[in-house]
This record gives C-alpha cells, structure tokens and sequence, in this order.
C-alpha cells in the first residue's frame, strides 16, 4: 500500500505491507521492519526489530490526518492515498459555504440574519465553552443563506451553525 | 479518636472536590458530594458516600445554588461544608448563610472575607497594617506640575491607569520625566474615547514581576502561621499555569520577611482558615501586597509536598475549633515541588477549549508523582465548567529534580480523545530560562514558542511510521474482503467508525 | 551535566524494571529492556527506548540467561545494567561477567556477595566484626550435661535445630532446663528419621521476634551511610506482605545503635552501593543479625518517602563512581511511610496463584500515594514469574496518618479480573494490633481471620443490590425480545458471552 | 424478574424491575429505587435515590454467582433463578468425575496413569503457577480413566486435567 506523508512542512514518500505478523514500511525509501501491536483504540506499543527502538504511540484520526503522540511530544500527520488525491480533485469552494463550530459549546449570541449580508472576518455566532466565548466569524463575505441554530442551543464541534452564498 | 465533624458536603466538583473528599475519607468523616445534570457520572460523585442532584448544567442553577446547596447538607445531615475553590468559596453571603443555617462554613469568617474581597478596602487595610503595596496615586490632578511631583516622589518607571479602565485601554508605562505630559495625554484621550472618563491616577511600575504568594493558616485560638511561598508566575492571560514552591529566587531571610508579612496581613483582617497572600516581585527585590485569597488555592499541593501538611485535613480540624497541628518554629520545607495543570485546551488552536471525551487515560505513577485529576477514561467533559481537568504535581530533591520527574511524569501522561495543555507544558520544562529560574509574569510573551503548537521534529519518522500503520490498518479493514467464515462481510462491521471501533 | 552512564540495561521485568527506567529517565538516561516471549506487551518494554528480546518465557531460558543479557546489552552499546531484584541481582557470576564485558553491573563487587552469600561465612565474618548474631552451638555432644551448660550459657529459651534440617523437621522450642533431655531426644529421633541424620544444634530462641533491617549504601570512595531502617515482620510463608519506615519500635538511639551496626557490617563485607542488613528483634529488645540483602529491596520505597533520597539514582551514581550525595549527618527522616505488596494470589482459595487479564485497573492518586507498578488495564500476567504486581506506597505525617492514607488508597484501587490481595491489605489496615503497630514475624499466624476471605458484612446490602442488577441486566440481554430495528436479534449479539461484552 | 441471592450465609428473596430508567430491587420486602450506570464492563456508578447514597461497584461473574467489590471490601453473591434452579434439579453425581486445573499454570508432573486406581486426597497431577506447585488430588476414589495432560503443557483454569470412574 503506497501513501504519501506530510509531518510538518515535510512530505514522504510511504509504503506498507504486511510480512509475517509485523509490518514493513519504507519511508522515502528507508525501510524498517517493526512490529507493531494495538493495546488499546487508538494506541499501539511498537518496536523497531532493526534497531530495538521500542516506543508507544497513540494515533488519532483527526480531520484529513492523524495526530500523533510520543509521550508529551506531538506531531500533526496528514495522509494522502491515491482515492484521497481524486476525491480531492473534485470541485471545491463552489456553491454555499457552512460554517462550522470549532468547539463544543453552548451558543450566547448570534449575530446575523437570514437574508443579511456579511464581510469576510465579521462575526456569526457566539460560542461559550468552559467559561470562554468564541467569535465565530464569517471566512468570506456573502449573504447569510441560513443560521441552523438559536441562542442557548448547545452545539457539538463541527455542527452547521450559519450557512453563507 | 473524636472525629472534627460527622459528615462533610463538598459543594464544589472535579478535581477539589475529590481531593477533599480524599482528606475527608483518611478522617474517616463520612462525605456528601453534590452535582449538576452534567455530573452524574463525575469522579467526584462516584468517590463521595452520598450524593444530592442540585440543578442542572448551568452553575448559575446548581453548584452557585445557595439554596439548593444548604437544602442538600440539610437532607444529608452534613455538619459543615468544604467549598473547594470558585464557585461559591469567597462568598460571604454563602459563608453567613451556612453559619445561620447551623453548618459550618469551613472556611474564613464571612467578614475576613469582605475586607478582603473588596481591593480598595484591602488596599487600605494592609498599608494600615504597614504591608508594603504597590505605591499609586489617587486620581490625577489637572495640573501636570504636580503629576510629575507625584511621579518623582513614587519613583520612575510608573504606569499611567485609567480609573475607569480594564484591558490595558488607557494604560501607559512612563520610563522617564521627560515622557510624562504626552504619555498623560495620550492616556486621558484614550480613556475619555474608551471609557466616556479621562480620570487616571499613578501606580508604580513593578518590572519584570514575579508572583511569589505565601500560605498562611490560623485557626481560632489566636495562632497564624506561614507555610512558606509559592511561585507562579508562568500566567497565560492571567491563568496560572505552573507553580512551585519554593520560589528560585526566594532565599530563607527573604521567606522569613515576606512570611511575616503575610501573618500580618492575615491578623489584619482577622483572618481564620487557609489563605494566601499574594505579592508582586519587582526585579529590584522588592515585595508589594496583591490581594489575599481567601480560600484554599488551586495550587496548595506544591507546599503540601515541601512542608508535609495536608491542608485541606488541618483546614477541616482548624473549622473544627482544633488548634493547628504545629507550631512555626516546627514547619520544615524539604526539596522542591512543581505543580503543571492541565488543561482541556487546545495548543494547535490558540488554545481553545477543547470539552470532549476521553476515550484513554494514563496517569503517571512511581517515585515523587503526585496526580490530583477528576478525569477518567469514558468521562465526558462538560462544557460548562472551567477547563482544568488535572494537575500533575512533582517532588524532588531539588529544582533540576523536580522538574526532571515532571518531565518524566508529562511523557507517562496520556489523555486520548481531547487535545489538553500537556505538550505545553512538556515544552516548559526543556526551555532553559525556565531551567535557569529566570520567572516573570511576562514570562509566555517573552517566550511565545511556547504556545505555538509546533509539531515535534524529533517525532518525525515515529509520527510518520505511526500514522503510515494506522491508515494501513484502517485501509485494510474497510477494504471489502471475503469474510473468513463465509457468512459474507456482516452488517454491524460497518456501523459506526469501521476500523476504530473501540 | 554529564551522564553517568549513556545508557542502561535493565536486567529485569515488572514493577522493578519500570521502577529503575523511571530513574534513568529523569537522569536523562537511555534505557534498554529485556522480554520474555510473554512480555512483549510489558509495561518495561513499552516504557525503555530500546526493548531486546532475550528468549521464552521461562525464566532460567531468558531473565537468568547471563549470555543472552549480555549479548543484548552488547548489541545495544549498554554502558550499565541494573539487576533489580531475584532473577540474576545477587549472583556473582552474573557481576563478573559484565565486569570480563566490559559493562558496569549496577550492585555490589561480586567478592562482597560471595561473602554475604554464603551464610555460613557471613555469620563469621559478622561475628569478627563484632556485629551480633543469634546464639548458638556447632554441632552438639552426645552428652547431655554438657549441652545442658551450652543452653544455660545461650539462655533460655533455646531452639533445638537440625543440623541438616529444613521445614521444622526436628525443631523444639526448650523453655526450661528440665525439659532439654526428653526435648533433646525427641528432635533427634524426629532428625534420623527424617534426614537420615541425628545431628542438632543449639540456638537462641528469638520470641515474637520483629524483622528489622537497615538501608546502607556505600560509595567507592569510602563512604557508607545508612538511611534509617524499614520493619517488615507482616510475613506469610516467610513473604513479607506489608513494610513500613520508620518501624514503629525503633527510637532514635536504638536508630543510631543499629544503623552504626549495619554500616559495621557492610563494611566488614567490603561493600559497595545500596544493601540492607537484616536483623531480628527479640521482645527483650535484643537485635541479632540475620543476613545482608545484597541488591535494591522490594520495600525500598518506603525508605525513599521518608529520607527523600532516590536510592535507584544514588546506586547508579555510586556505580560510575560519583561520591554520595549526602554524608551522614545531612540525613533526616520525615513522617511515616507503608507499603503494601499486591499480590496475584486469591485470598478466598488460600493465596493460590492467579495469573490472568486483568479487565480493568484503577490506581489510587492524590496526597501522600505513590504507586508501583507493572500492569495495566489488559495486560495478562505470566503464569511464569512472581505473583507481585504492584506496591501502594503511603507516606504521612505519622504512623496513622500513613495507615488512613494506605486504606483509602486501597479503597480507590480496583484490580477486575483476577483476584488479588487487596482485600487482605485493607483488612490489616482496620486491625486493632497492627494499629497499635504489635507486630512480630508471627502476626498472621497469630491473626489467622486476617488470611480468610470473610465475605465483608458491611457489604451484604451493596452487594445484593449490585448483584441483583447486572444479573437482572444479563438475563434480560439473553431473553429472545423483539430487536426494535426489525432485523432479528443479530447473530453477532450472541457470540462470546452475551451481555458481558467489553 | 425474581430470584433468591446469597450473601454470606444468608439468602435474601429479590425482585427487581426497570422503572423509568431506574432499577427498583425489593430485597426481603424493603424496596429500594437505585440509578445504576455502567462504566465498564462489570463495573457500576450506583445511586440509592431513597438515602442518597453513592457507591461504586465492580461485579464480575465467577462460577454460579457474582463477586461484588466495593472499595477494597468484597463479597461474593450466589443467585438463583427459576430456570437454574430447574436446571440444578438434575441428577449430579453420576457418571465418570472430571477433574479440572484450580489455577492456569504448567504442569509439571502427572502423578497417575490411565487404567490405575486412586483414593480420595491422593494426587493426580502438580501444576506450577508463579513459582508455587499446586498438586491437584482425586475428591474421590476410582479408577483413573483418562489423562488428559502432559509434563510441560501450559493449561488454563478450568480446563479438564483426569476423569474418574
């Protein structure tokens, strides 16, 4: 299986398969035999049997990528396989635009309405979490096609708060 | 042994409602916890002997619910009650309302609580009691020949506030004479556009400062004593966000002044009970008086690991009318502590709340680990309440060793499923002016790498072997293959997550 | 700072193995472990930077293959290793293989423990050194009235032994002179027909004797010192269960007096690095020396909580050849530390072993709990090595402060899925005579309720309420109901056992 | 549903039923209304909504009952119901006796043969867990029938070891 990689600002070249209960995986052309076992969702304990490097990781599926932890370090790896790269050929930034709440939360105030227009940076919604508010604001300017929520509605992370044409 | 009360309510949640719980439970006192919708399944209800629902999610309806709080000691027969931190901890309405209920308050007495949360009164009280605050002005006069008087009697660099002001708006920091008339005009202009007042007044300005805070304790026989000093001056936004105890720069005839300090200002204000004294450090050596905190604080476990007291146990024997468990001249400060708390905020995003779910939780263990938290795995946390969710608190020999086992105690840590403050904090302890003792409340803006969530190159070929592994997995589970048994790839395969069901 | 090593082997498995990568972590030091073919899931493999596998599970094949750790440590460009406890920790071999390697063993000079191995001569050497051992006799004489002055020159009572006995084979307690010739006779007999063998000897009954020992620790460059000393008399089958520091008997001028004893003793040995000299304690108050523990003890912890020395990174400094970081008179002991041992072992089918997964696993946190171990939620424990799994460590302001904060600590401890001895530790913590700290090696054998698995009356209500739900949720789960989906009740719902899911 | 549990040496008649989400267990005539919820498998965050006490409860099954945990305590809790105790009605005793492993471990020694005879009490077979020996003796005397394990062979609890007849 053949992906590519991006950690940070690099990008590698990735192949995986799977050889006698460990995994091979060669990253830009190096090529390391680990055996790598799940103990948990999520969270593996892997060992390098070429150099004995022995190390957890828990791996987590977020947005595009995954965010992995070593210890207290993080790295932030985005995936991209070849169904990906087409699916991400299609046609994008076309007809209406959602925007989404960034964090769960309870909304205190909303801004706009139907039919309104908005300039790019000027705020929607109001989102409270944890004692903070969040400004949620517009990414380009358009007309308010639709606001999907009231104040005093609670709201998960990713949740259609305002739609925008 | 005669108990100090037969059963204590902790009107509080999270992590200081289980750490009273905690010292309650080694009392033997028998414990009632209360809690909102949200809290059902807390920690802190699973831990207590009762519990009592109080309201829902919203503080405002439960766990800031007089009321509902007083009627739920009174249906469980509680003796007193241990108010933990915020919420309802410097109330005096709460504090007087218990006392005429019959329940003890275990806490200072609700007029200690009134001169000491009202600033101007406190203010006055302690430069009354000759504790040095930060020298100011009243409001300005018109004429600017007697503003520079003021200025030159306080001692430059002064920092120019508006009376009516918050948020820096109005604010300026004067170097010298020469730069005051147009700093003063700057000011009041902005002031009068911010605020509709151009009244501003003087204030020293305390250069690159530290937050050094000292313990105190008193009970009701006359006895205040001091527990040595805290630091705490890696803030973001005001939030502490690391504290030790002892501070770097805090050597025994400095302790031995701002101690005495601190009990005086406690005596002050006929103050019973756990409290802190806050002081701001100029980098000159000088000490002025903040405010007093009055209640137990967030950060109380870095002086119970160098002085060996338990305090929420000698606050609940103190509220009991018991004389302190030791006299000053006995307290003895062994090592360092360090104390990080973690947060549910996210780093990658300017650190925005990040409530969620923990799908995994380990916590760190062995030698000089001390972990306070009110988590689990499978908890939820709500949205509603601060994000603190732990503190990991760490006792060494010495500084470098305290920090050393933090570091170690950081990469045991895992909290899945919600981005949290600990690689942060992780970062902290391998910078070399944090290392160095080099403090000041300016310490992050100093510093901003800190808070950038960069990703970590020494990661790199693990993060990527990692994730290369994971998306072979899960590739290959949704791929459609013959099912081995032949009943064909089942249904319920597919629902949900495929791949990372748990 | 330099490193004393650049990297370590740890020659070990379990909570010892994490105890010692814990050391070197915060010291900066790179760790390698060693598993077993049933430990590639251990929490030593998973917590070392580098993990080599050294052979199957049994241990003579793997954990006390000298050639395979050192091939391993060879392999791995390991500068040091750590023995821990059992396995190949005081084998002299083992110690001059490495030295013949090339690679520090982190432990005694191998000449020190082949004189304190051997029992024989280590009881000369003590005697030479004028350090006490129980009295006794060599062989005795067939004529009864010189072994009559013997006894009267030991004291009675005496204890009549087989010279080639084991097992309390033609063993007798002599209480008074009239009673040592039928006495005398019967342990012969008994002796001949058991051994083959007739020969006895002599030695001082020790009565309600407390098992004492001393922490020293020695570096290369002359020092020894001792760290004060741990009482473990809460025995079954000569296992100690429960330690704790200081012991509750001990005053600080018998500490001194034994302390001076124990530091004689390694001395005398040639000692180098951490050890601990045991003695029995009669109820006159007499102290015997009984053998020196040539390695890091099990208990040790409780040692580290009360002098605040970490006794893992002394020993590695002292082996790369660093001075003590302390000289004797800076020593100071602080509060009260426990231990309890939790072993895989079911105290309802009389402390059979029980390895097996463990399902779910809570560690206790907060004030005054440290925590050793090796397992988690998960993890399944080896059929082949020693039933411990874990150490709860407390350390309080006093004995029953450490005692309250050890019973709370097992209140929060949850082990499911094999039976441990938790239940039997929290029993012991609520004992009237272990409170009163009325402790000899005889204290389980004079409890015997403290070893049977009472169901807790306390618990009968909760626990038929709690019962009566989860069977009341399998049965309803088994019961064929209508599936509201439509579909049928799923095939996949009745695979594995139903209703108890993970 | 209904059923007797014994606690200790005493047995106690229950009833339990759902109610609104809740549990309402009668436990001989006293009824109480508890919320139980479930955290894990087999382990329970427990309210008596009555005298609002809170507990916490691991129960796992073993044998015929339930050992119930709370805190450090425990206790083990046998139930009956109708159908087990129809189904315990039948004829025990009979037939060939299968002696079963009391631990996992290895077996280290088989003291008997097929076709030989043994007493009650003498051993059959020593297995070894965790450097202890645990030597398995005949509840019974008979005549052994079939061995079913070997020197060195790894066994799980529970699993059969000698048959007696």
């Amino acid at each position: 299986m053949k992906f590519s990689a991006r950690a940070g600002s690099a990008v590698h070249e990735v192949v995986v398969e799977r050889d006698n209960g460990h995994y091979v995986v060669e990253i830009d052309g190096v090529r390391r035999v680990v055996d790598a076992q799940k103990l948990e969702a999520d969270f593996y304990t892997i060992l390098d049997l070429g150099d004995s490097r022995s190390y957890e990781v828990s791996v987590e599926p977020r947005g595009d990528g995954y965010i992995v932890r070593h210890g207290a370090a993080e790295c932030e790896v985005v995936v991209s396989d070849p169904s990906r790269r087409a699916r991400e050929a299609g046609p994008v930034g076309t007809g209406p635009l959602t925007v989404s709440a960034s964090m769960p939360g309870k909304v205190v105030r909303v801004l706009v309405v139907a039919g309104g227009t908005v300039q790019a940076g000027q705020g929607l919604i109001v989102v409270e979490a944890m004692k903070m508010e969040n400004e949620i604001a517009a990414p380009r300017a358009g007309r308010v096609k639709h606001v999907a929520v009231a104040a005093g509605q609670t709201v998960e992370s990713g949740v259609a708060l305002v739609e925008i044409e | 042994m005669k108990l100090p009360f037969t059963k204590v309510l902790v009107a509080n949640r999270g992590e200081i409602a289980v750490r009273v719980i905690r010292a309650c439970h080694e009392m033997g006192i028998p414990t009632v916890a209360v809690y909102s919708d949200a809290d059902r399944r807390a920690l802190h209800v699973r831990f207590a002997h009762e519990a009592v629902h109080i309201g829902p999610s919203e503080s405002q309806h439960s766990y800031l619910d007089i009321e509902r709080i007083l009627d739920a000691a009174k249906h469980t027969g509680a003796q007193a009650i241990h108010p933990g931190y915020g919420f309802l901890s410097e109330n005096p309405r709460f504090a007087r309302a218990c006392a005429d209920a019959g329940i003890v308050f275990i806490g200072p007495p609700p007029a200690a609580m009134e001169a000491l949360g009202d600033k101007v009164r406190a203010r006055a009280l302690m430069q009354k009691a000759g504790v040095p605050v930060v020298p100011g002005t009243g409001a300005l006069p018109e004429n600017d020949t007697d503003t520079a008087a003021l200025a030159l009697a306080i001692g430059y660099p002064v920092l120019i506030k508006a009376a009516a002001g918050g948020g820096g708006k109005g604010m300026r920091v004067v170097q010298r004479a020469e730069e005051l008339p147009s700093l003063l005009a700057q000011a009041r202009g902005e002031a009068r556009s911010s605020f509709g007042d151009a009244t501003v007044f003087l204030e020293k300005f305390v250069e690159r400062p530290r937050h050094i805070e000292v313990q105190i304790i008193a009970d009701t026989r006359g006895h205040t004593i001091q527990l040595g000093e805290r630091e705490c001056s890696i803030q973001r936004r005001h939030q502490k966000l690391i504290e030790e105890s002892p501070s770097p720069i805090v050597d025994p005839t400095t302790r031995a002044r701002i101690g005495a300090l601190a009990v005086r200002a406690a005596s002050a204000a006929g103050y019973v009970n756990a409290g802190t004294v806050e002081f701001l450090r100029g980098a000159d050596g000088s000490f002025y008086f903040m405010e007093v905190n009055a209640r137990l604080q967030v950060e109380h476990p870095v002086t119970e690991e160098v002085t060996g007291i338990d305090l929420v146990k000698e606050m609940i024997r103190v509220a009991a009318g018991e004389s302190l468990s030791l006299p000053q001249d006995r307290l003895e400060l062994r090592g360092h502590a360090l104390e990080c708390r973690i947060v549910a905020e996210d780093p990658r995003r300017n650190f925005m709340p990040s409530p969620g779910t923990i799908r995994g939780q380990r916590v760190p263990n062995g030698p000089g680990i001390r972990y306070d938290g009110g988590t689990y795995a499978g908890w939820t946390i709500p949205i509603h309440y601060d994000p603190m969710i732990a503190k990991v608190i760490t006792h060494g020999r010495d500084r470098a060793d305290a920090i050393a086992r933090m570091a170690r105690a950081l990469d045991e840590l895992r909290i899945d499923g919600i981005p949290t403050s600990v690689s942060f904090h992780r970062k902290v302890m391998r910078h070399p002016a944090f290392i160095a003792g080099d403090l000041h409340t300016g310490f992050l803006a100093e510093h901003p790498d800190l808070l950038k969530a960069d990703d970590d190159p020494l990661l790199d070929e693990i993060a990527v072997t990692a994730a290369a592994i994971a998306h072979y997995r899960r590739l290959e589970s949704t791929a459609p293959t013959p099912a081995r048994d032949g009943r064909g790839v089942s249904s319920w395969r597919h629902a949900g997550r495929i791949g990372w069901r748990r």
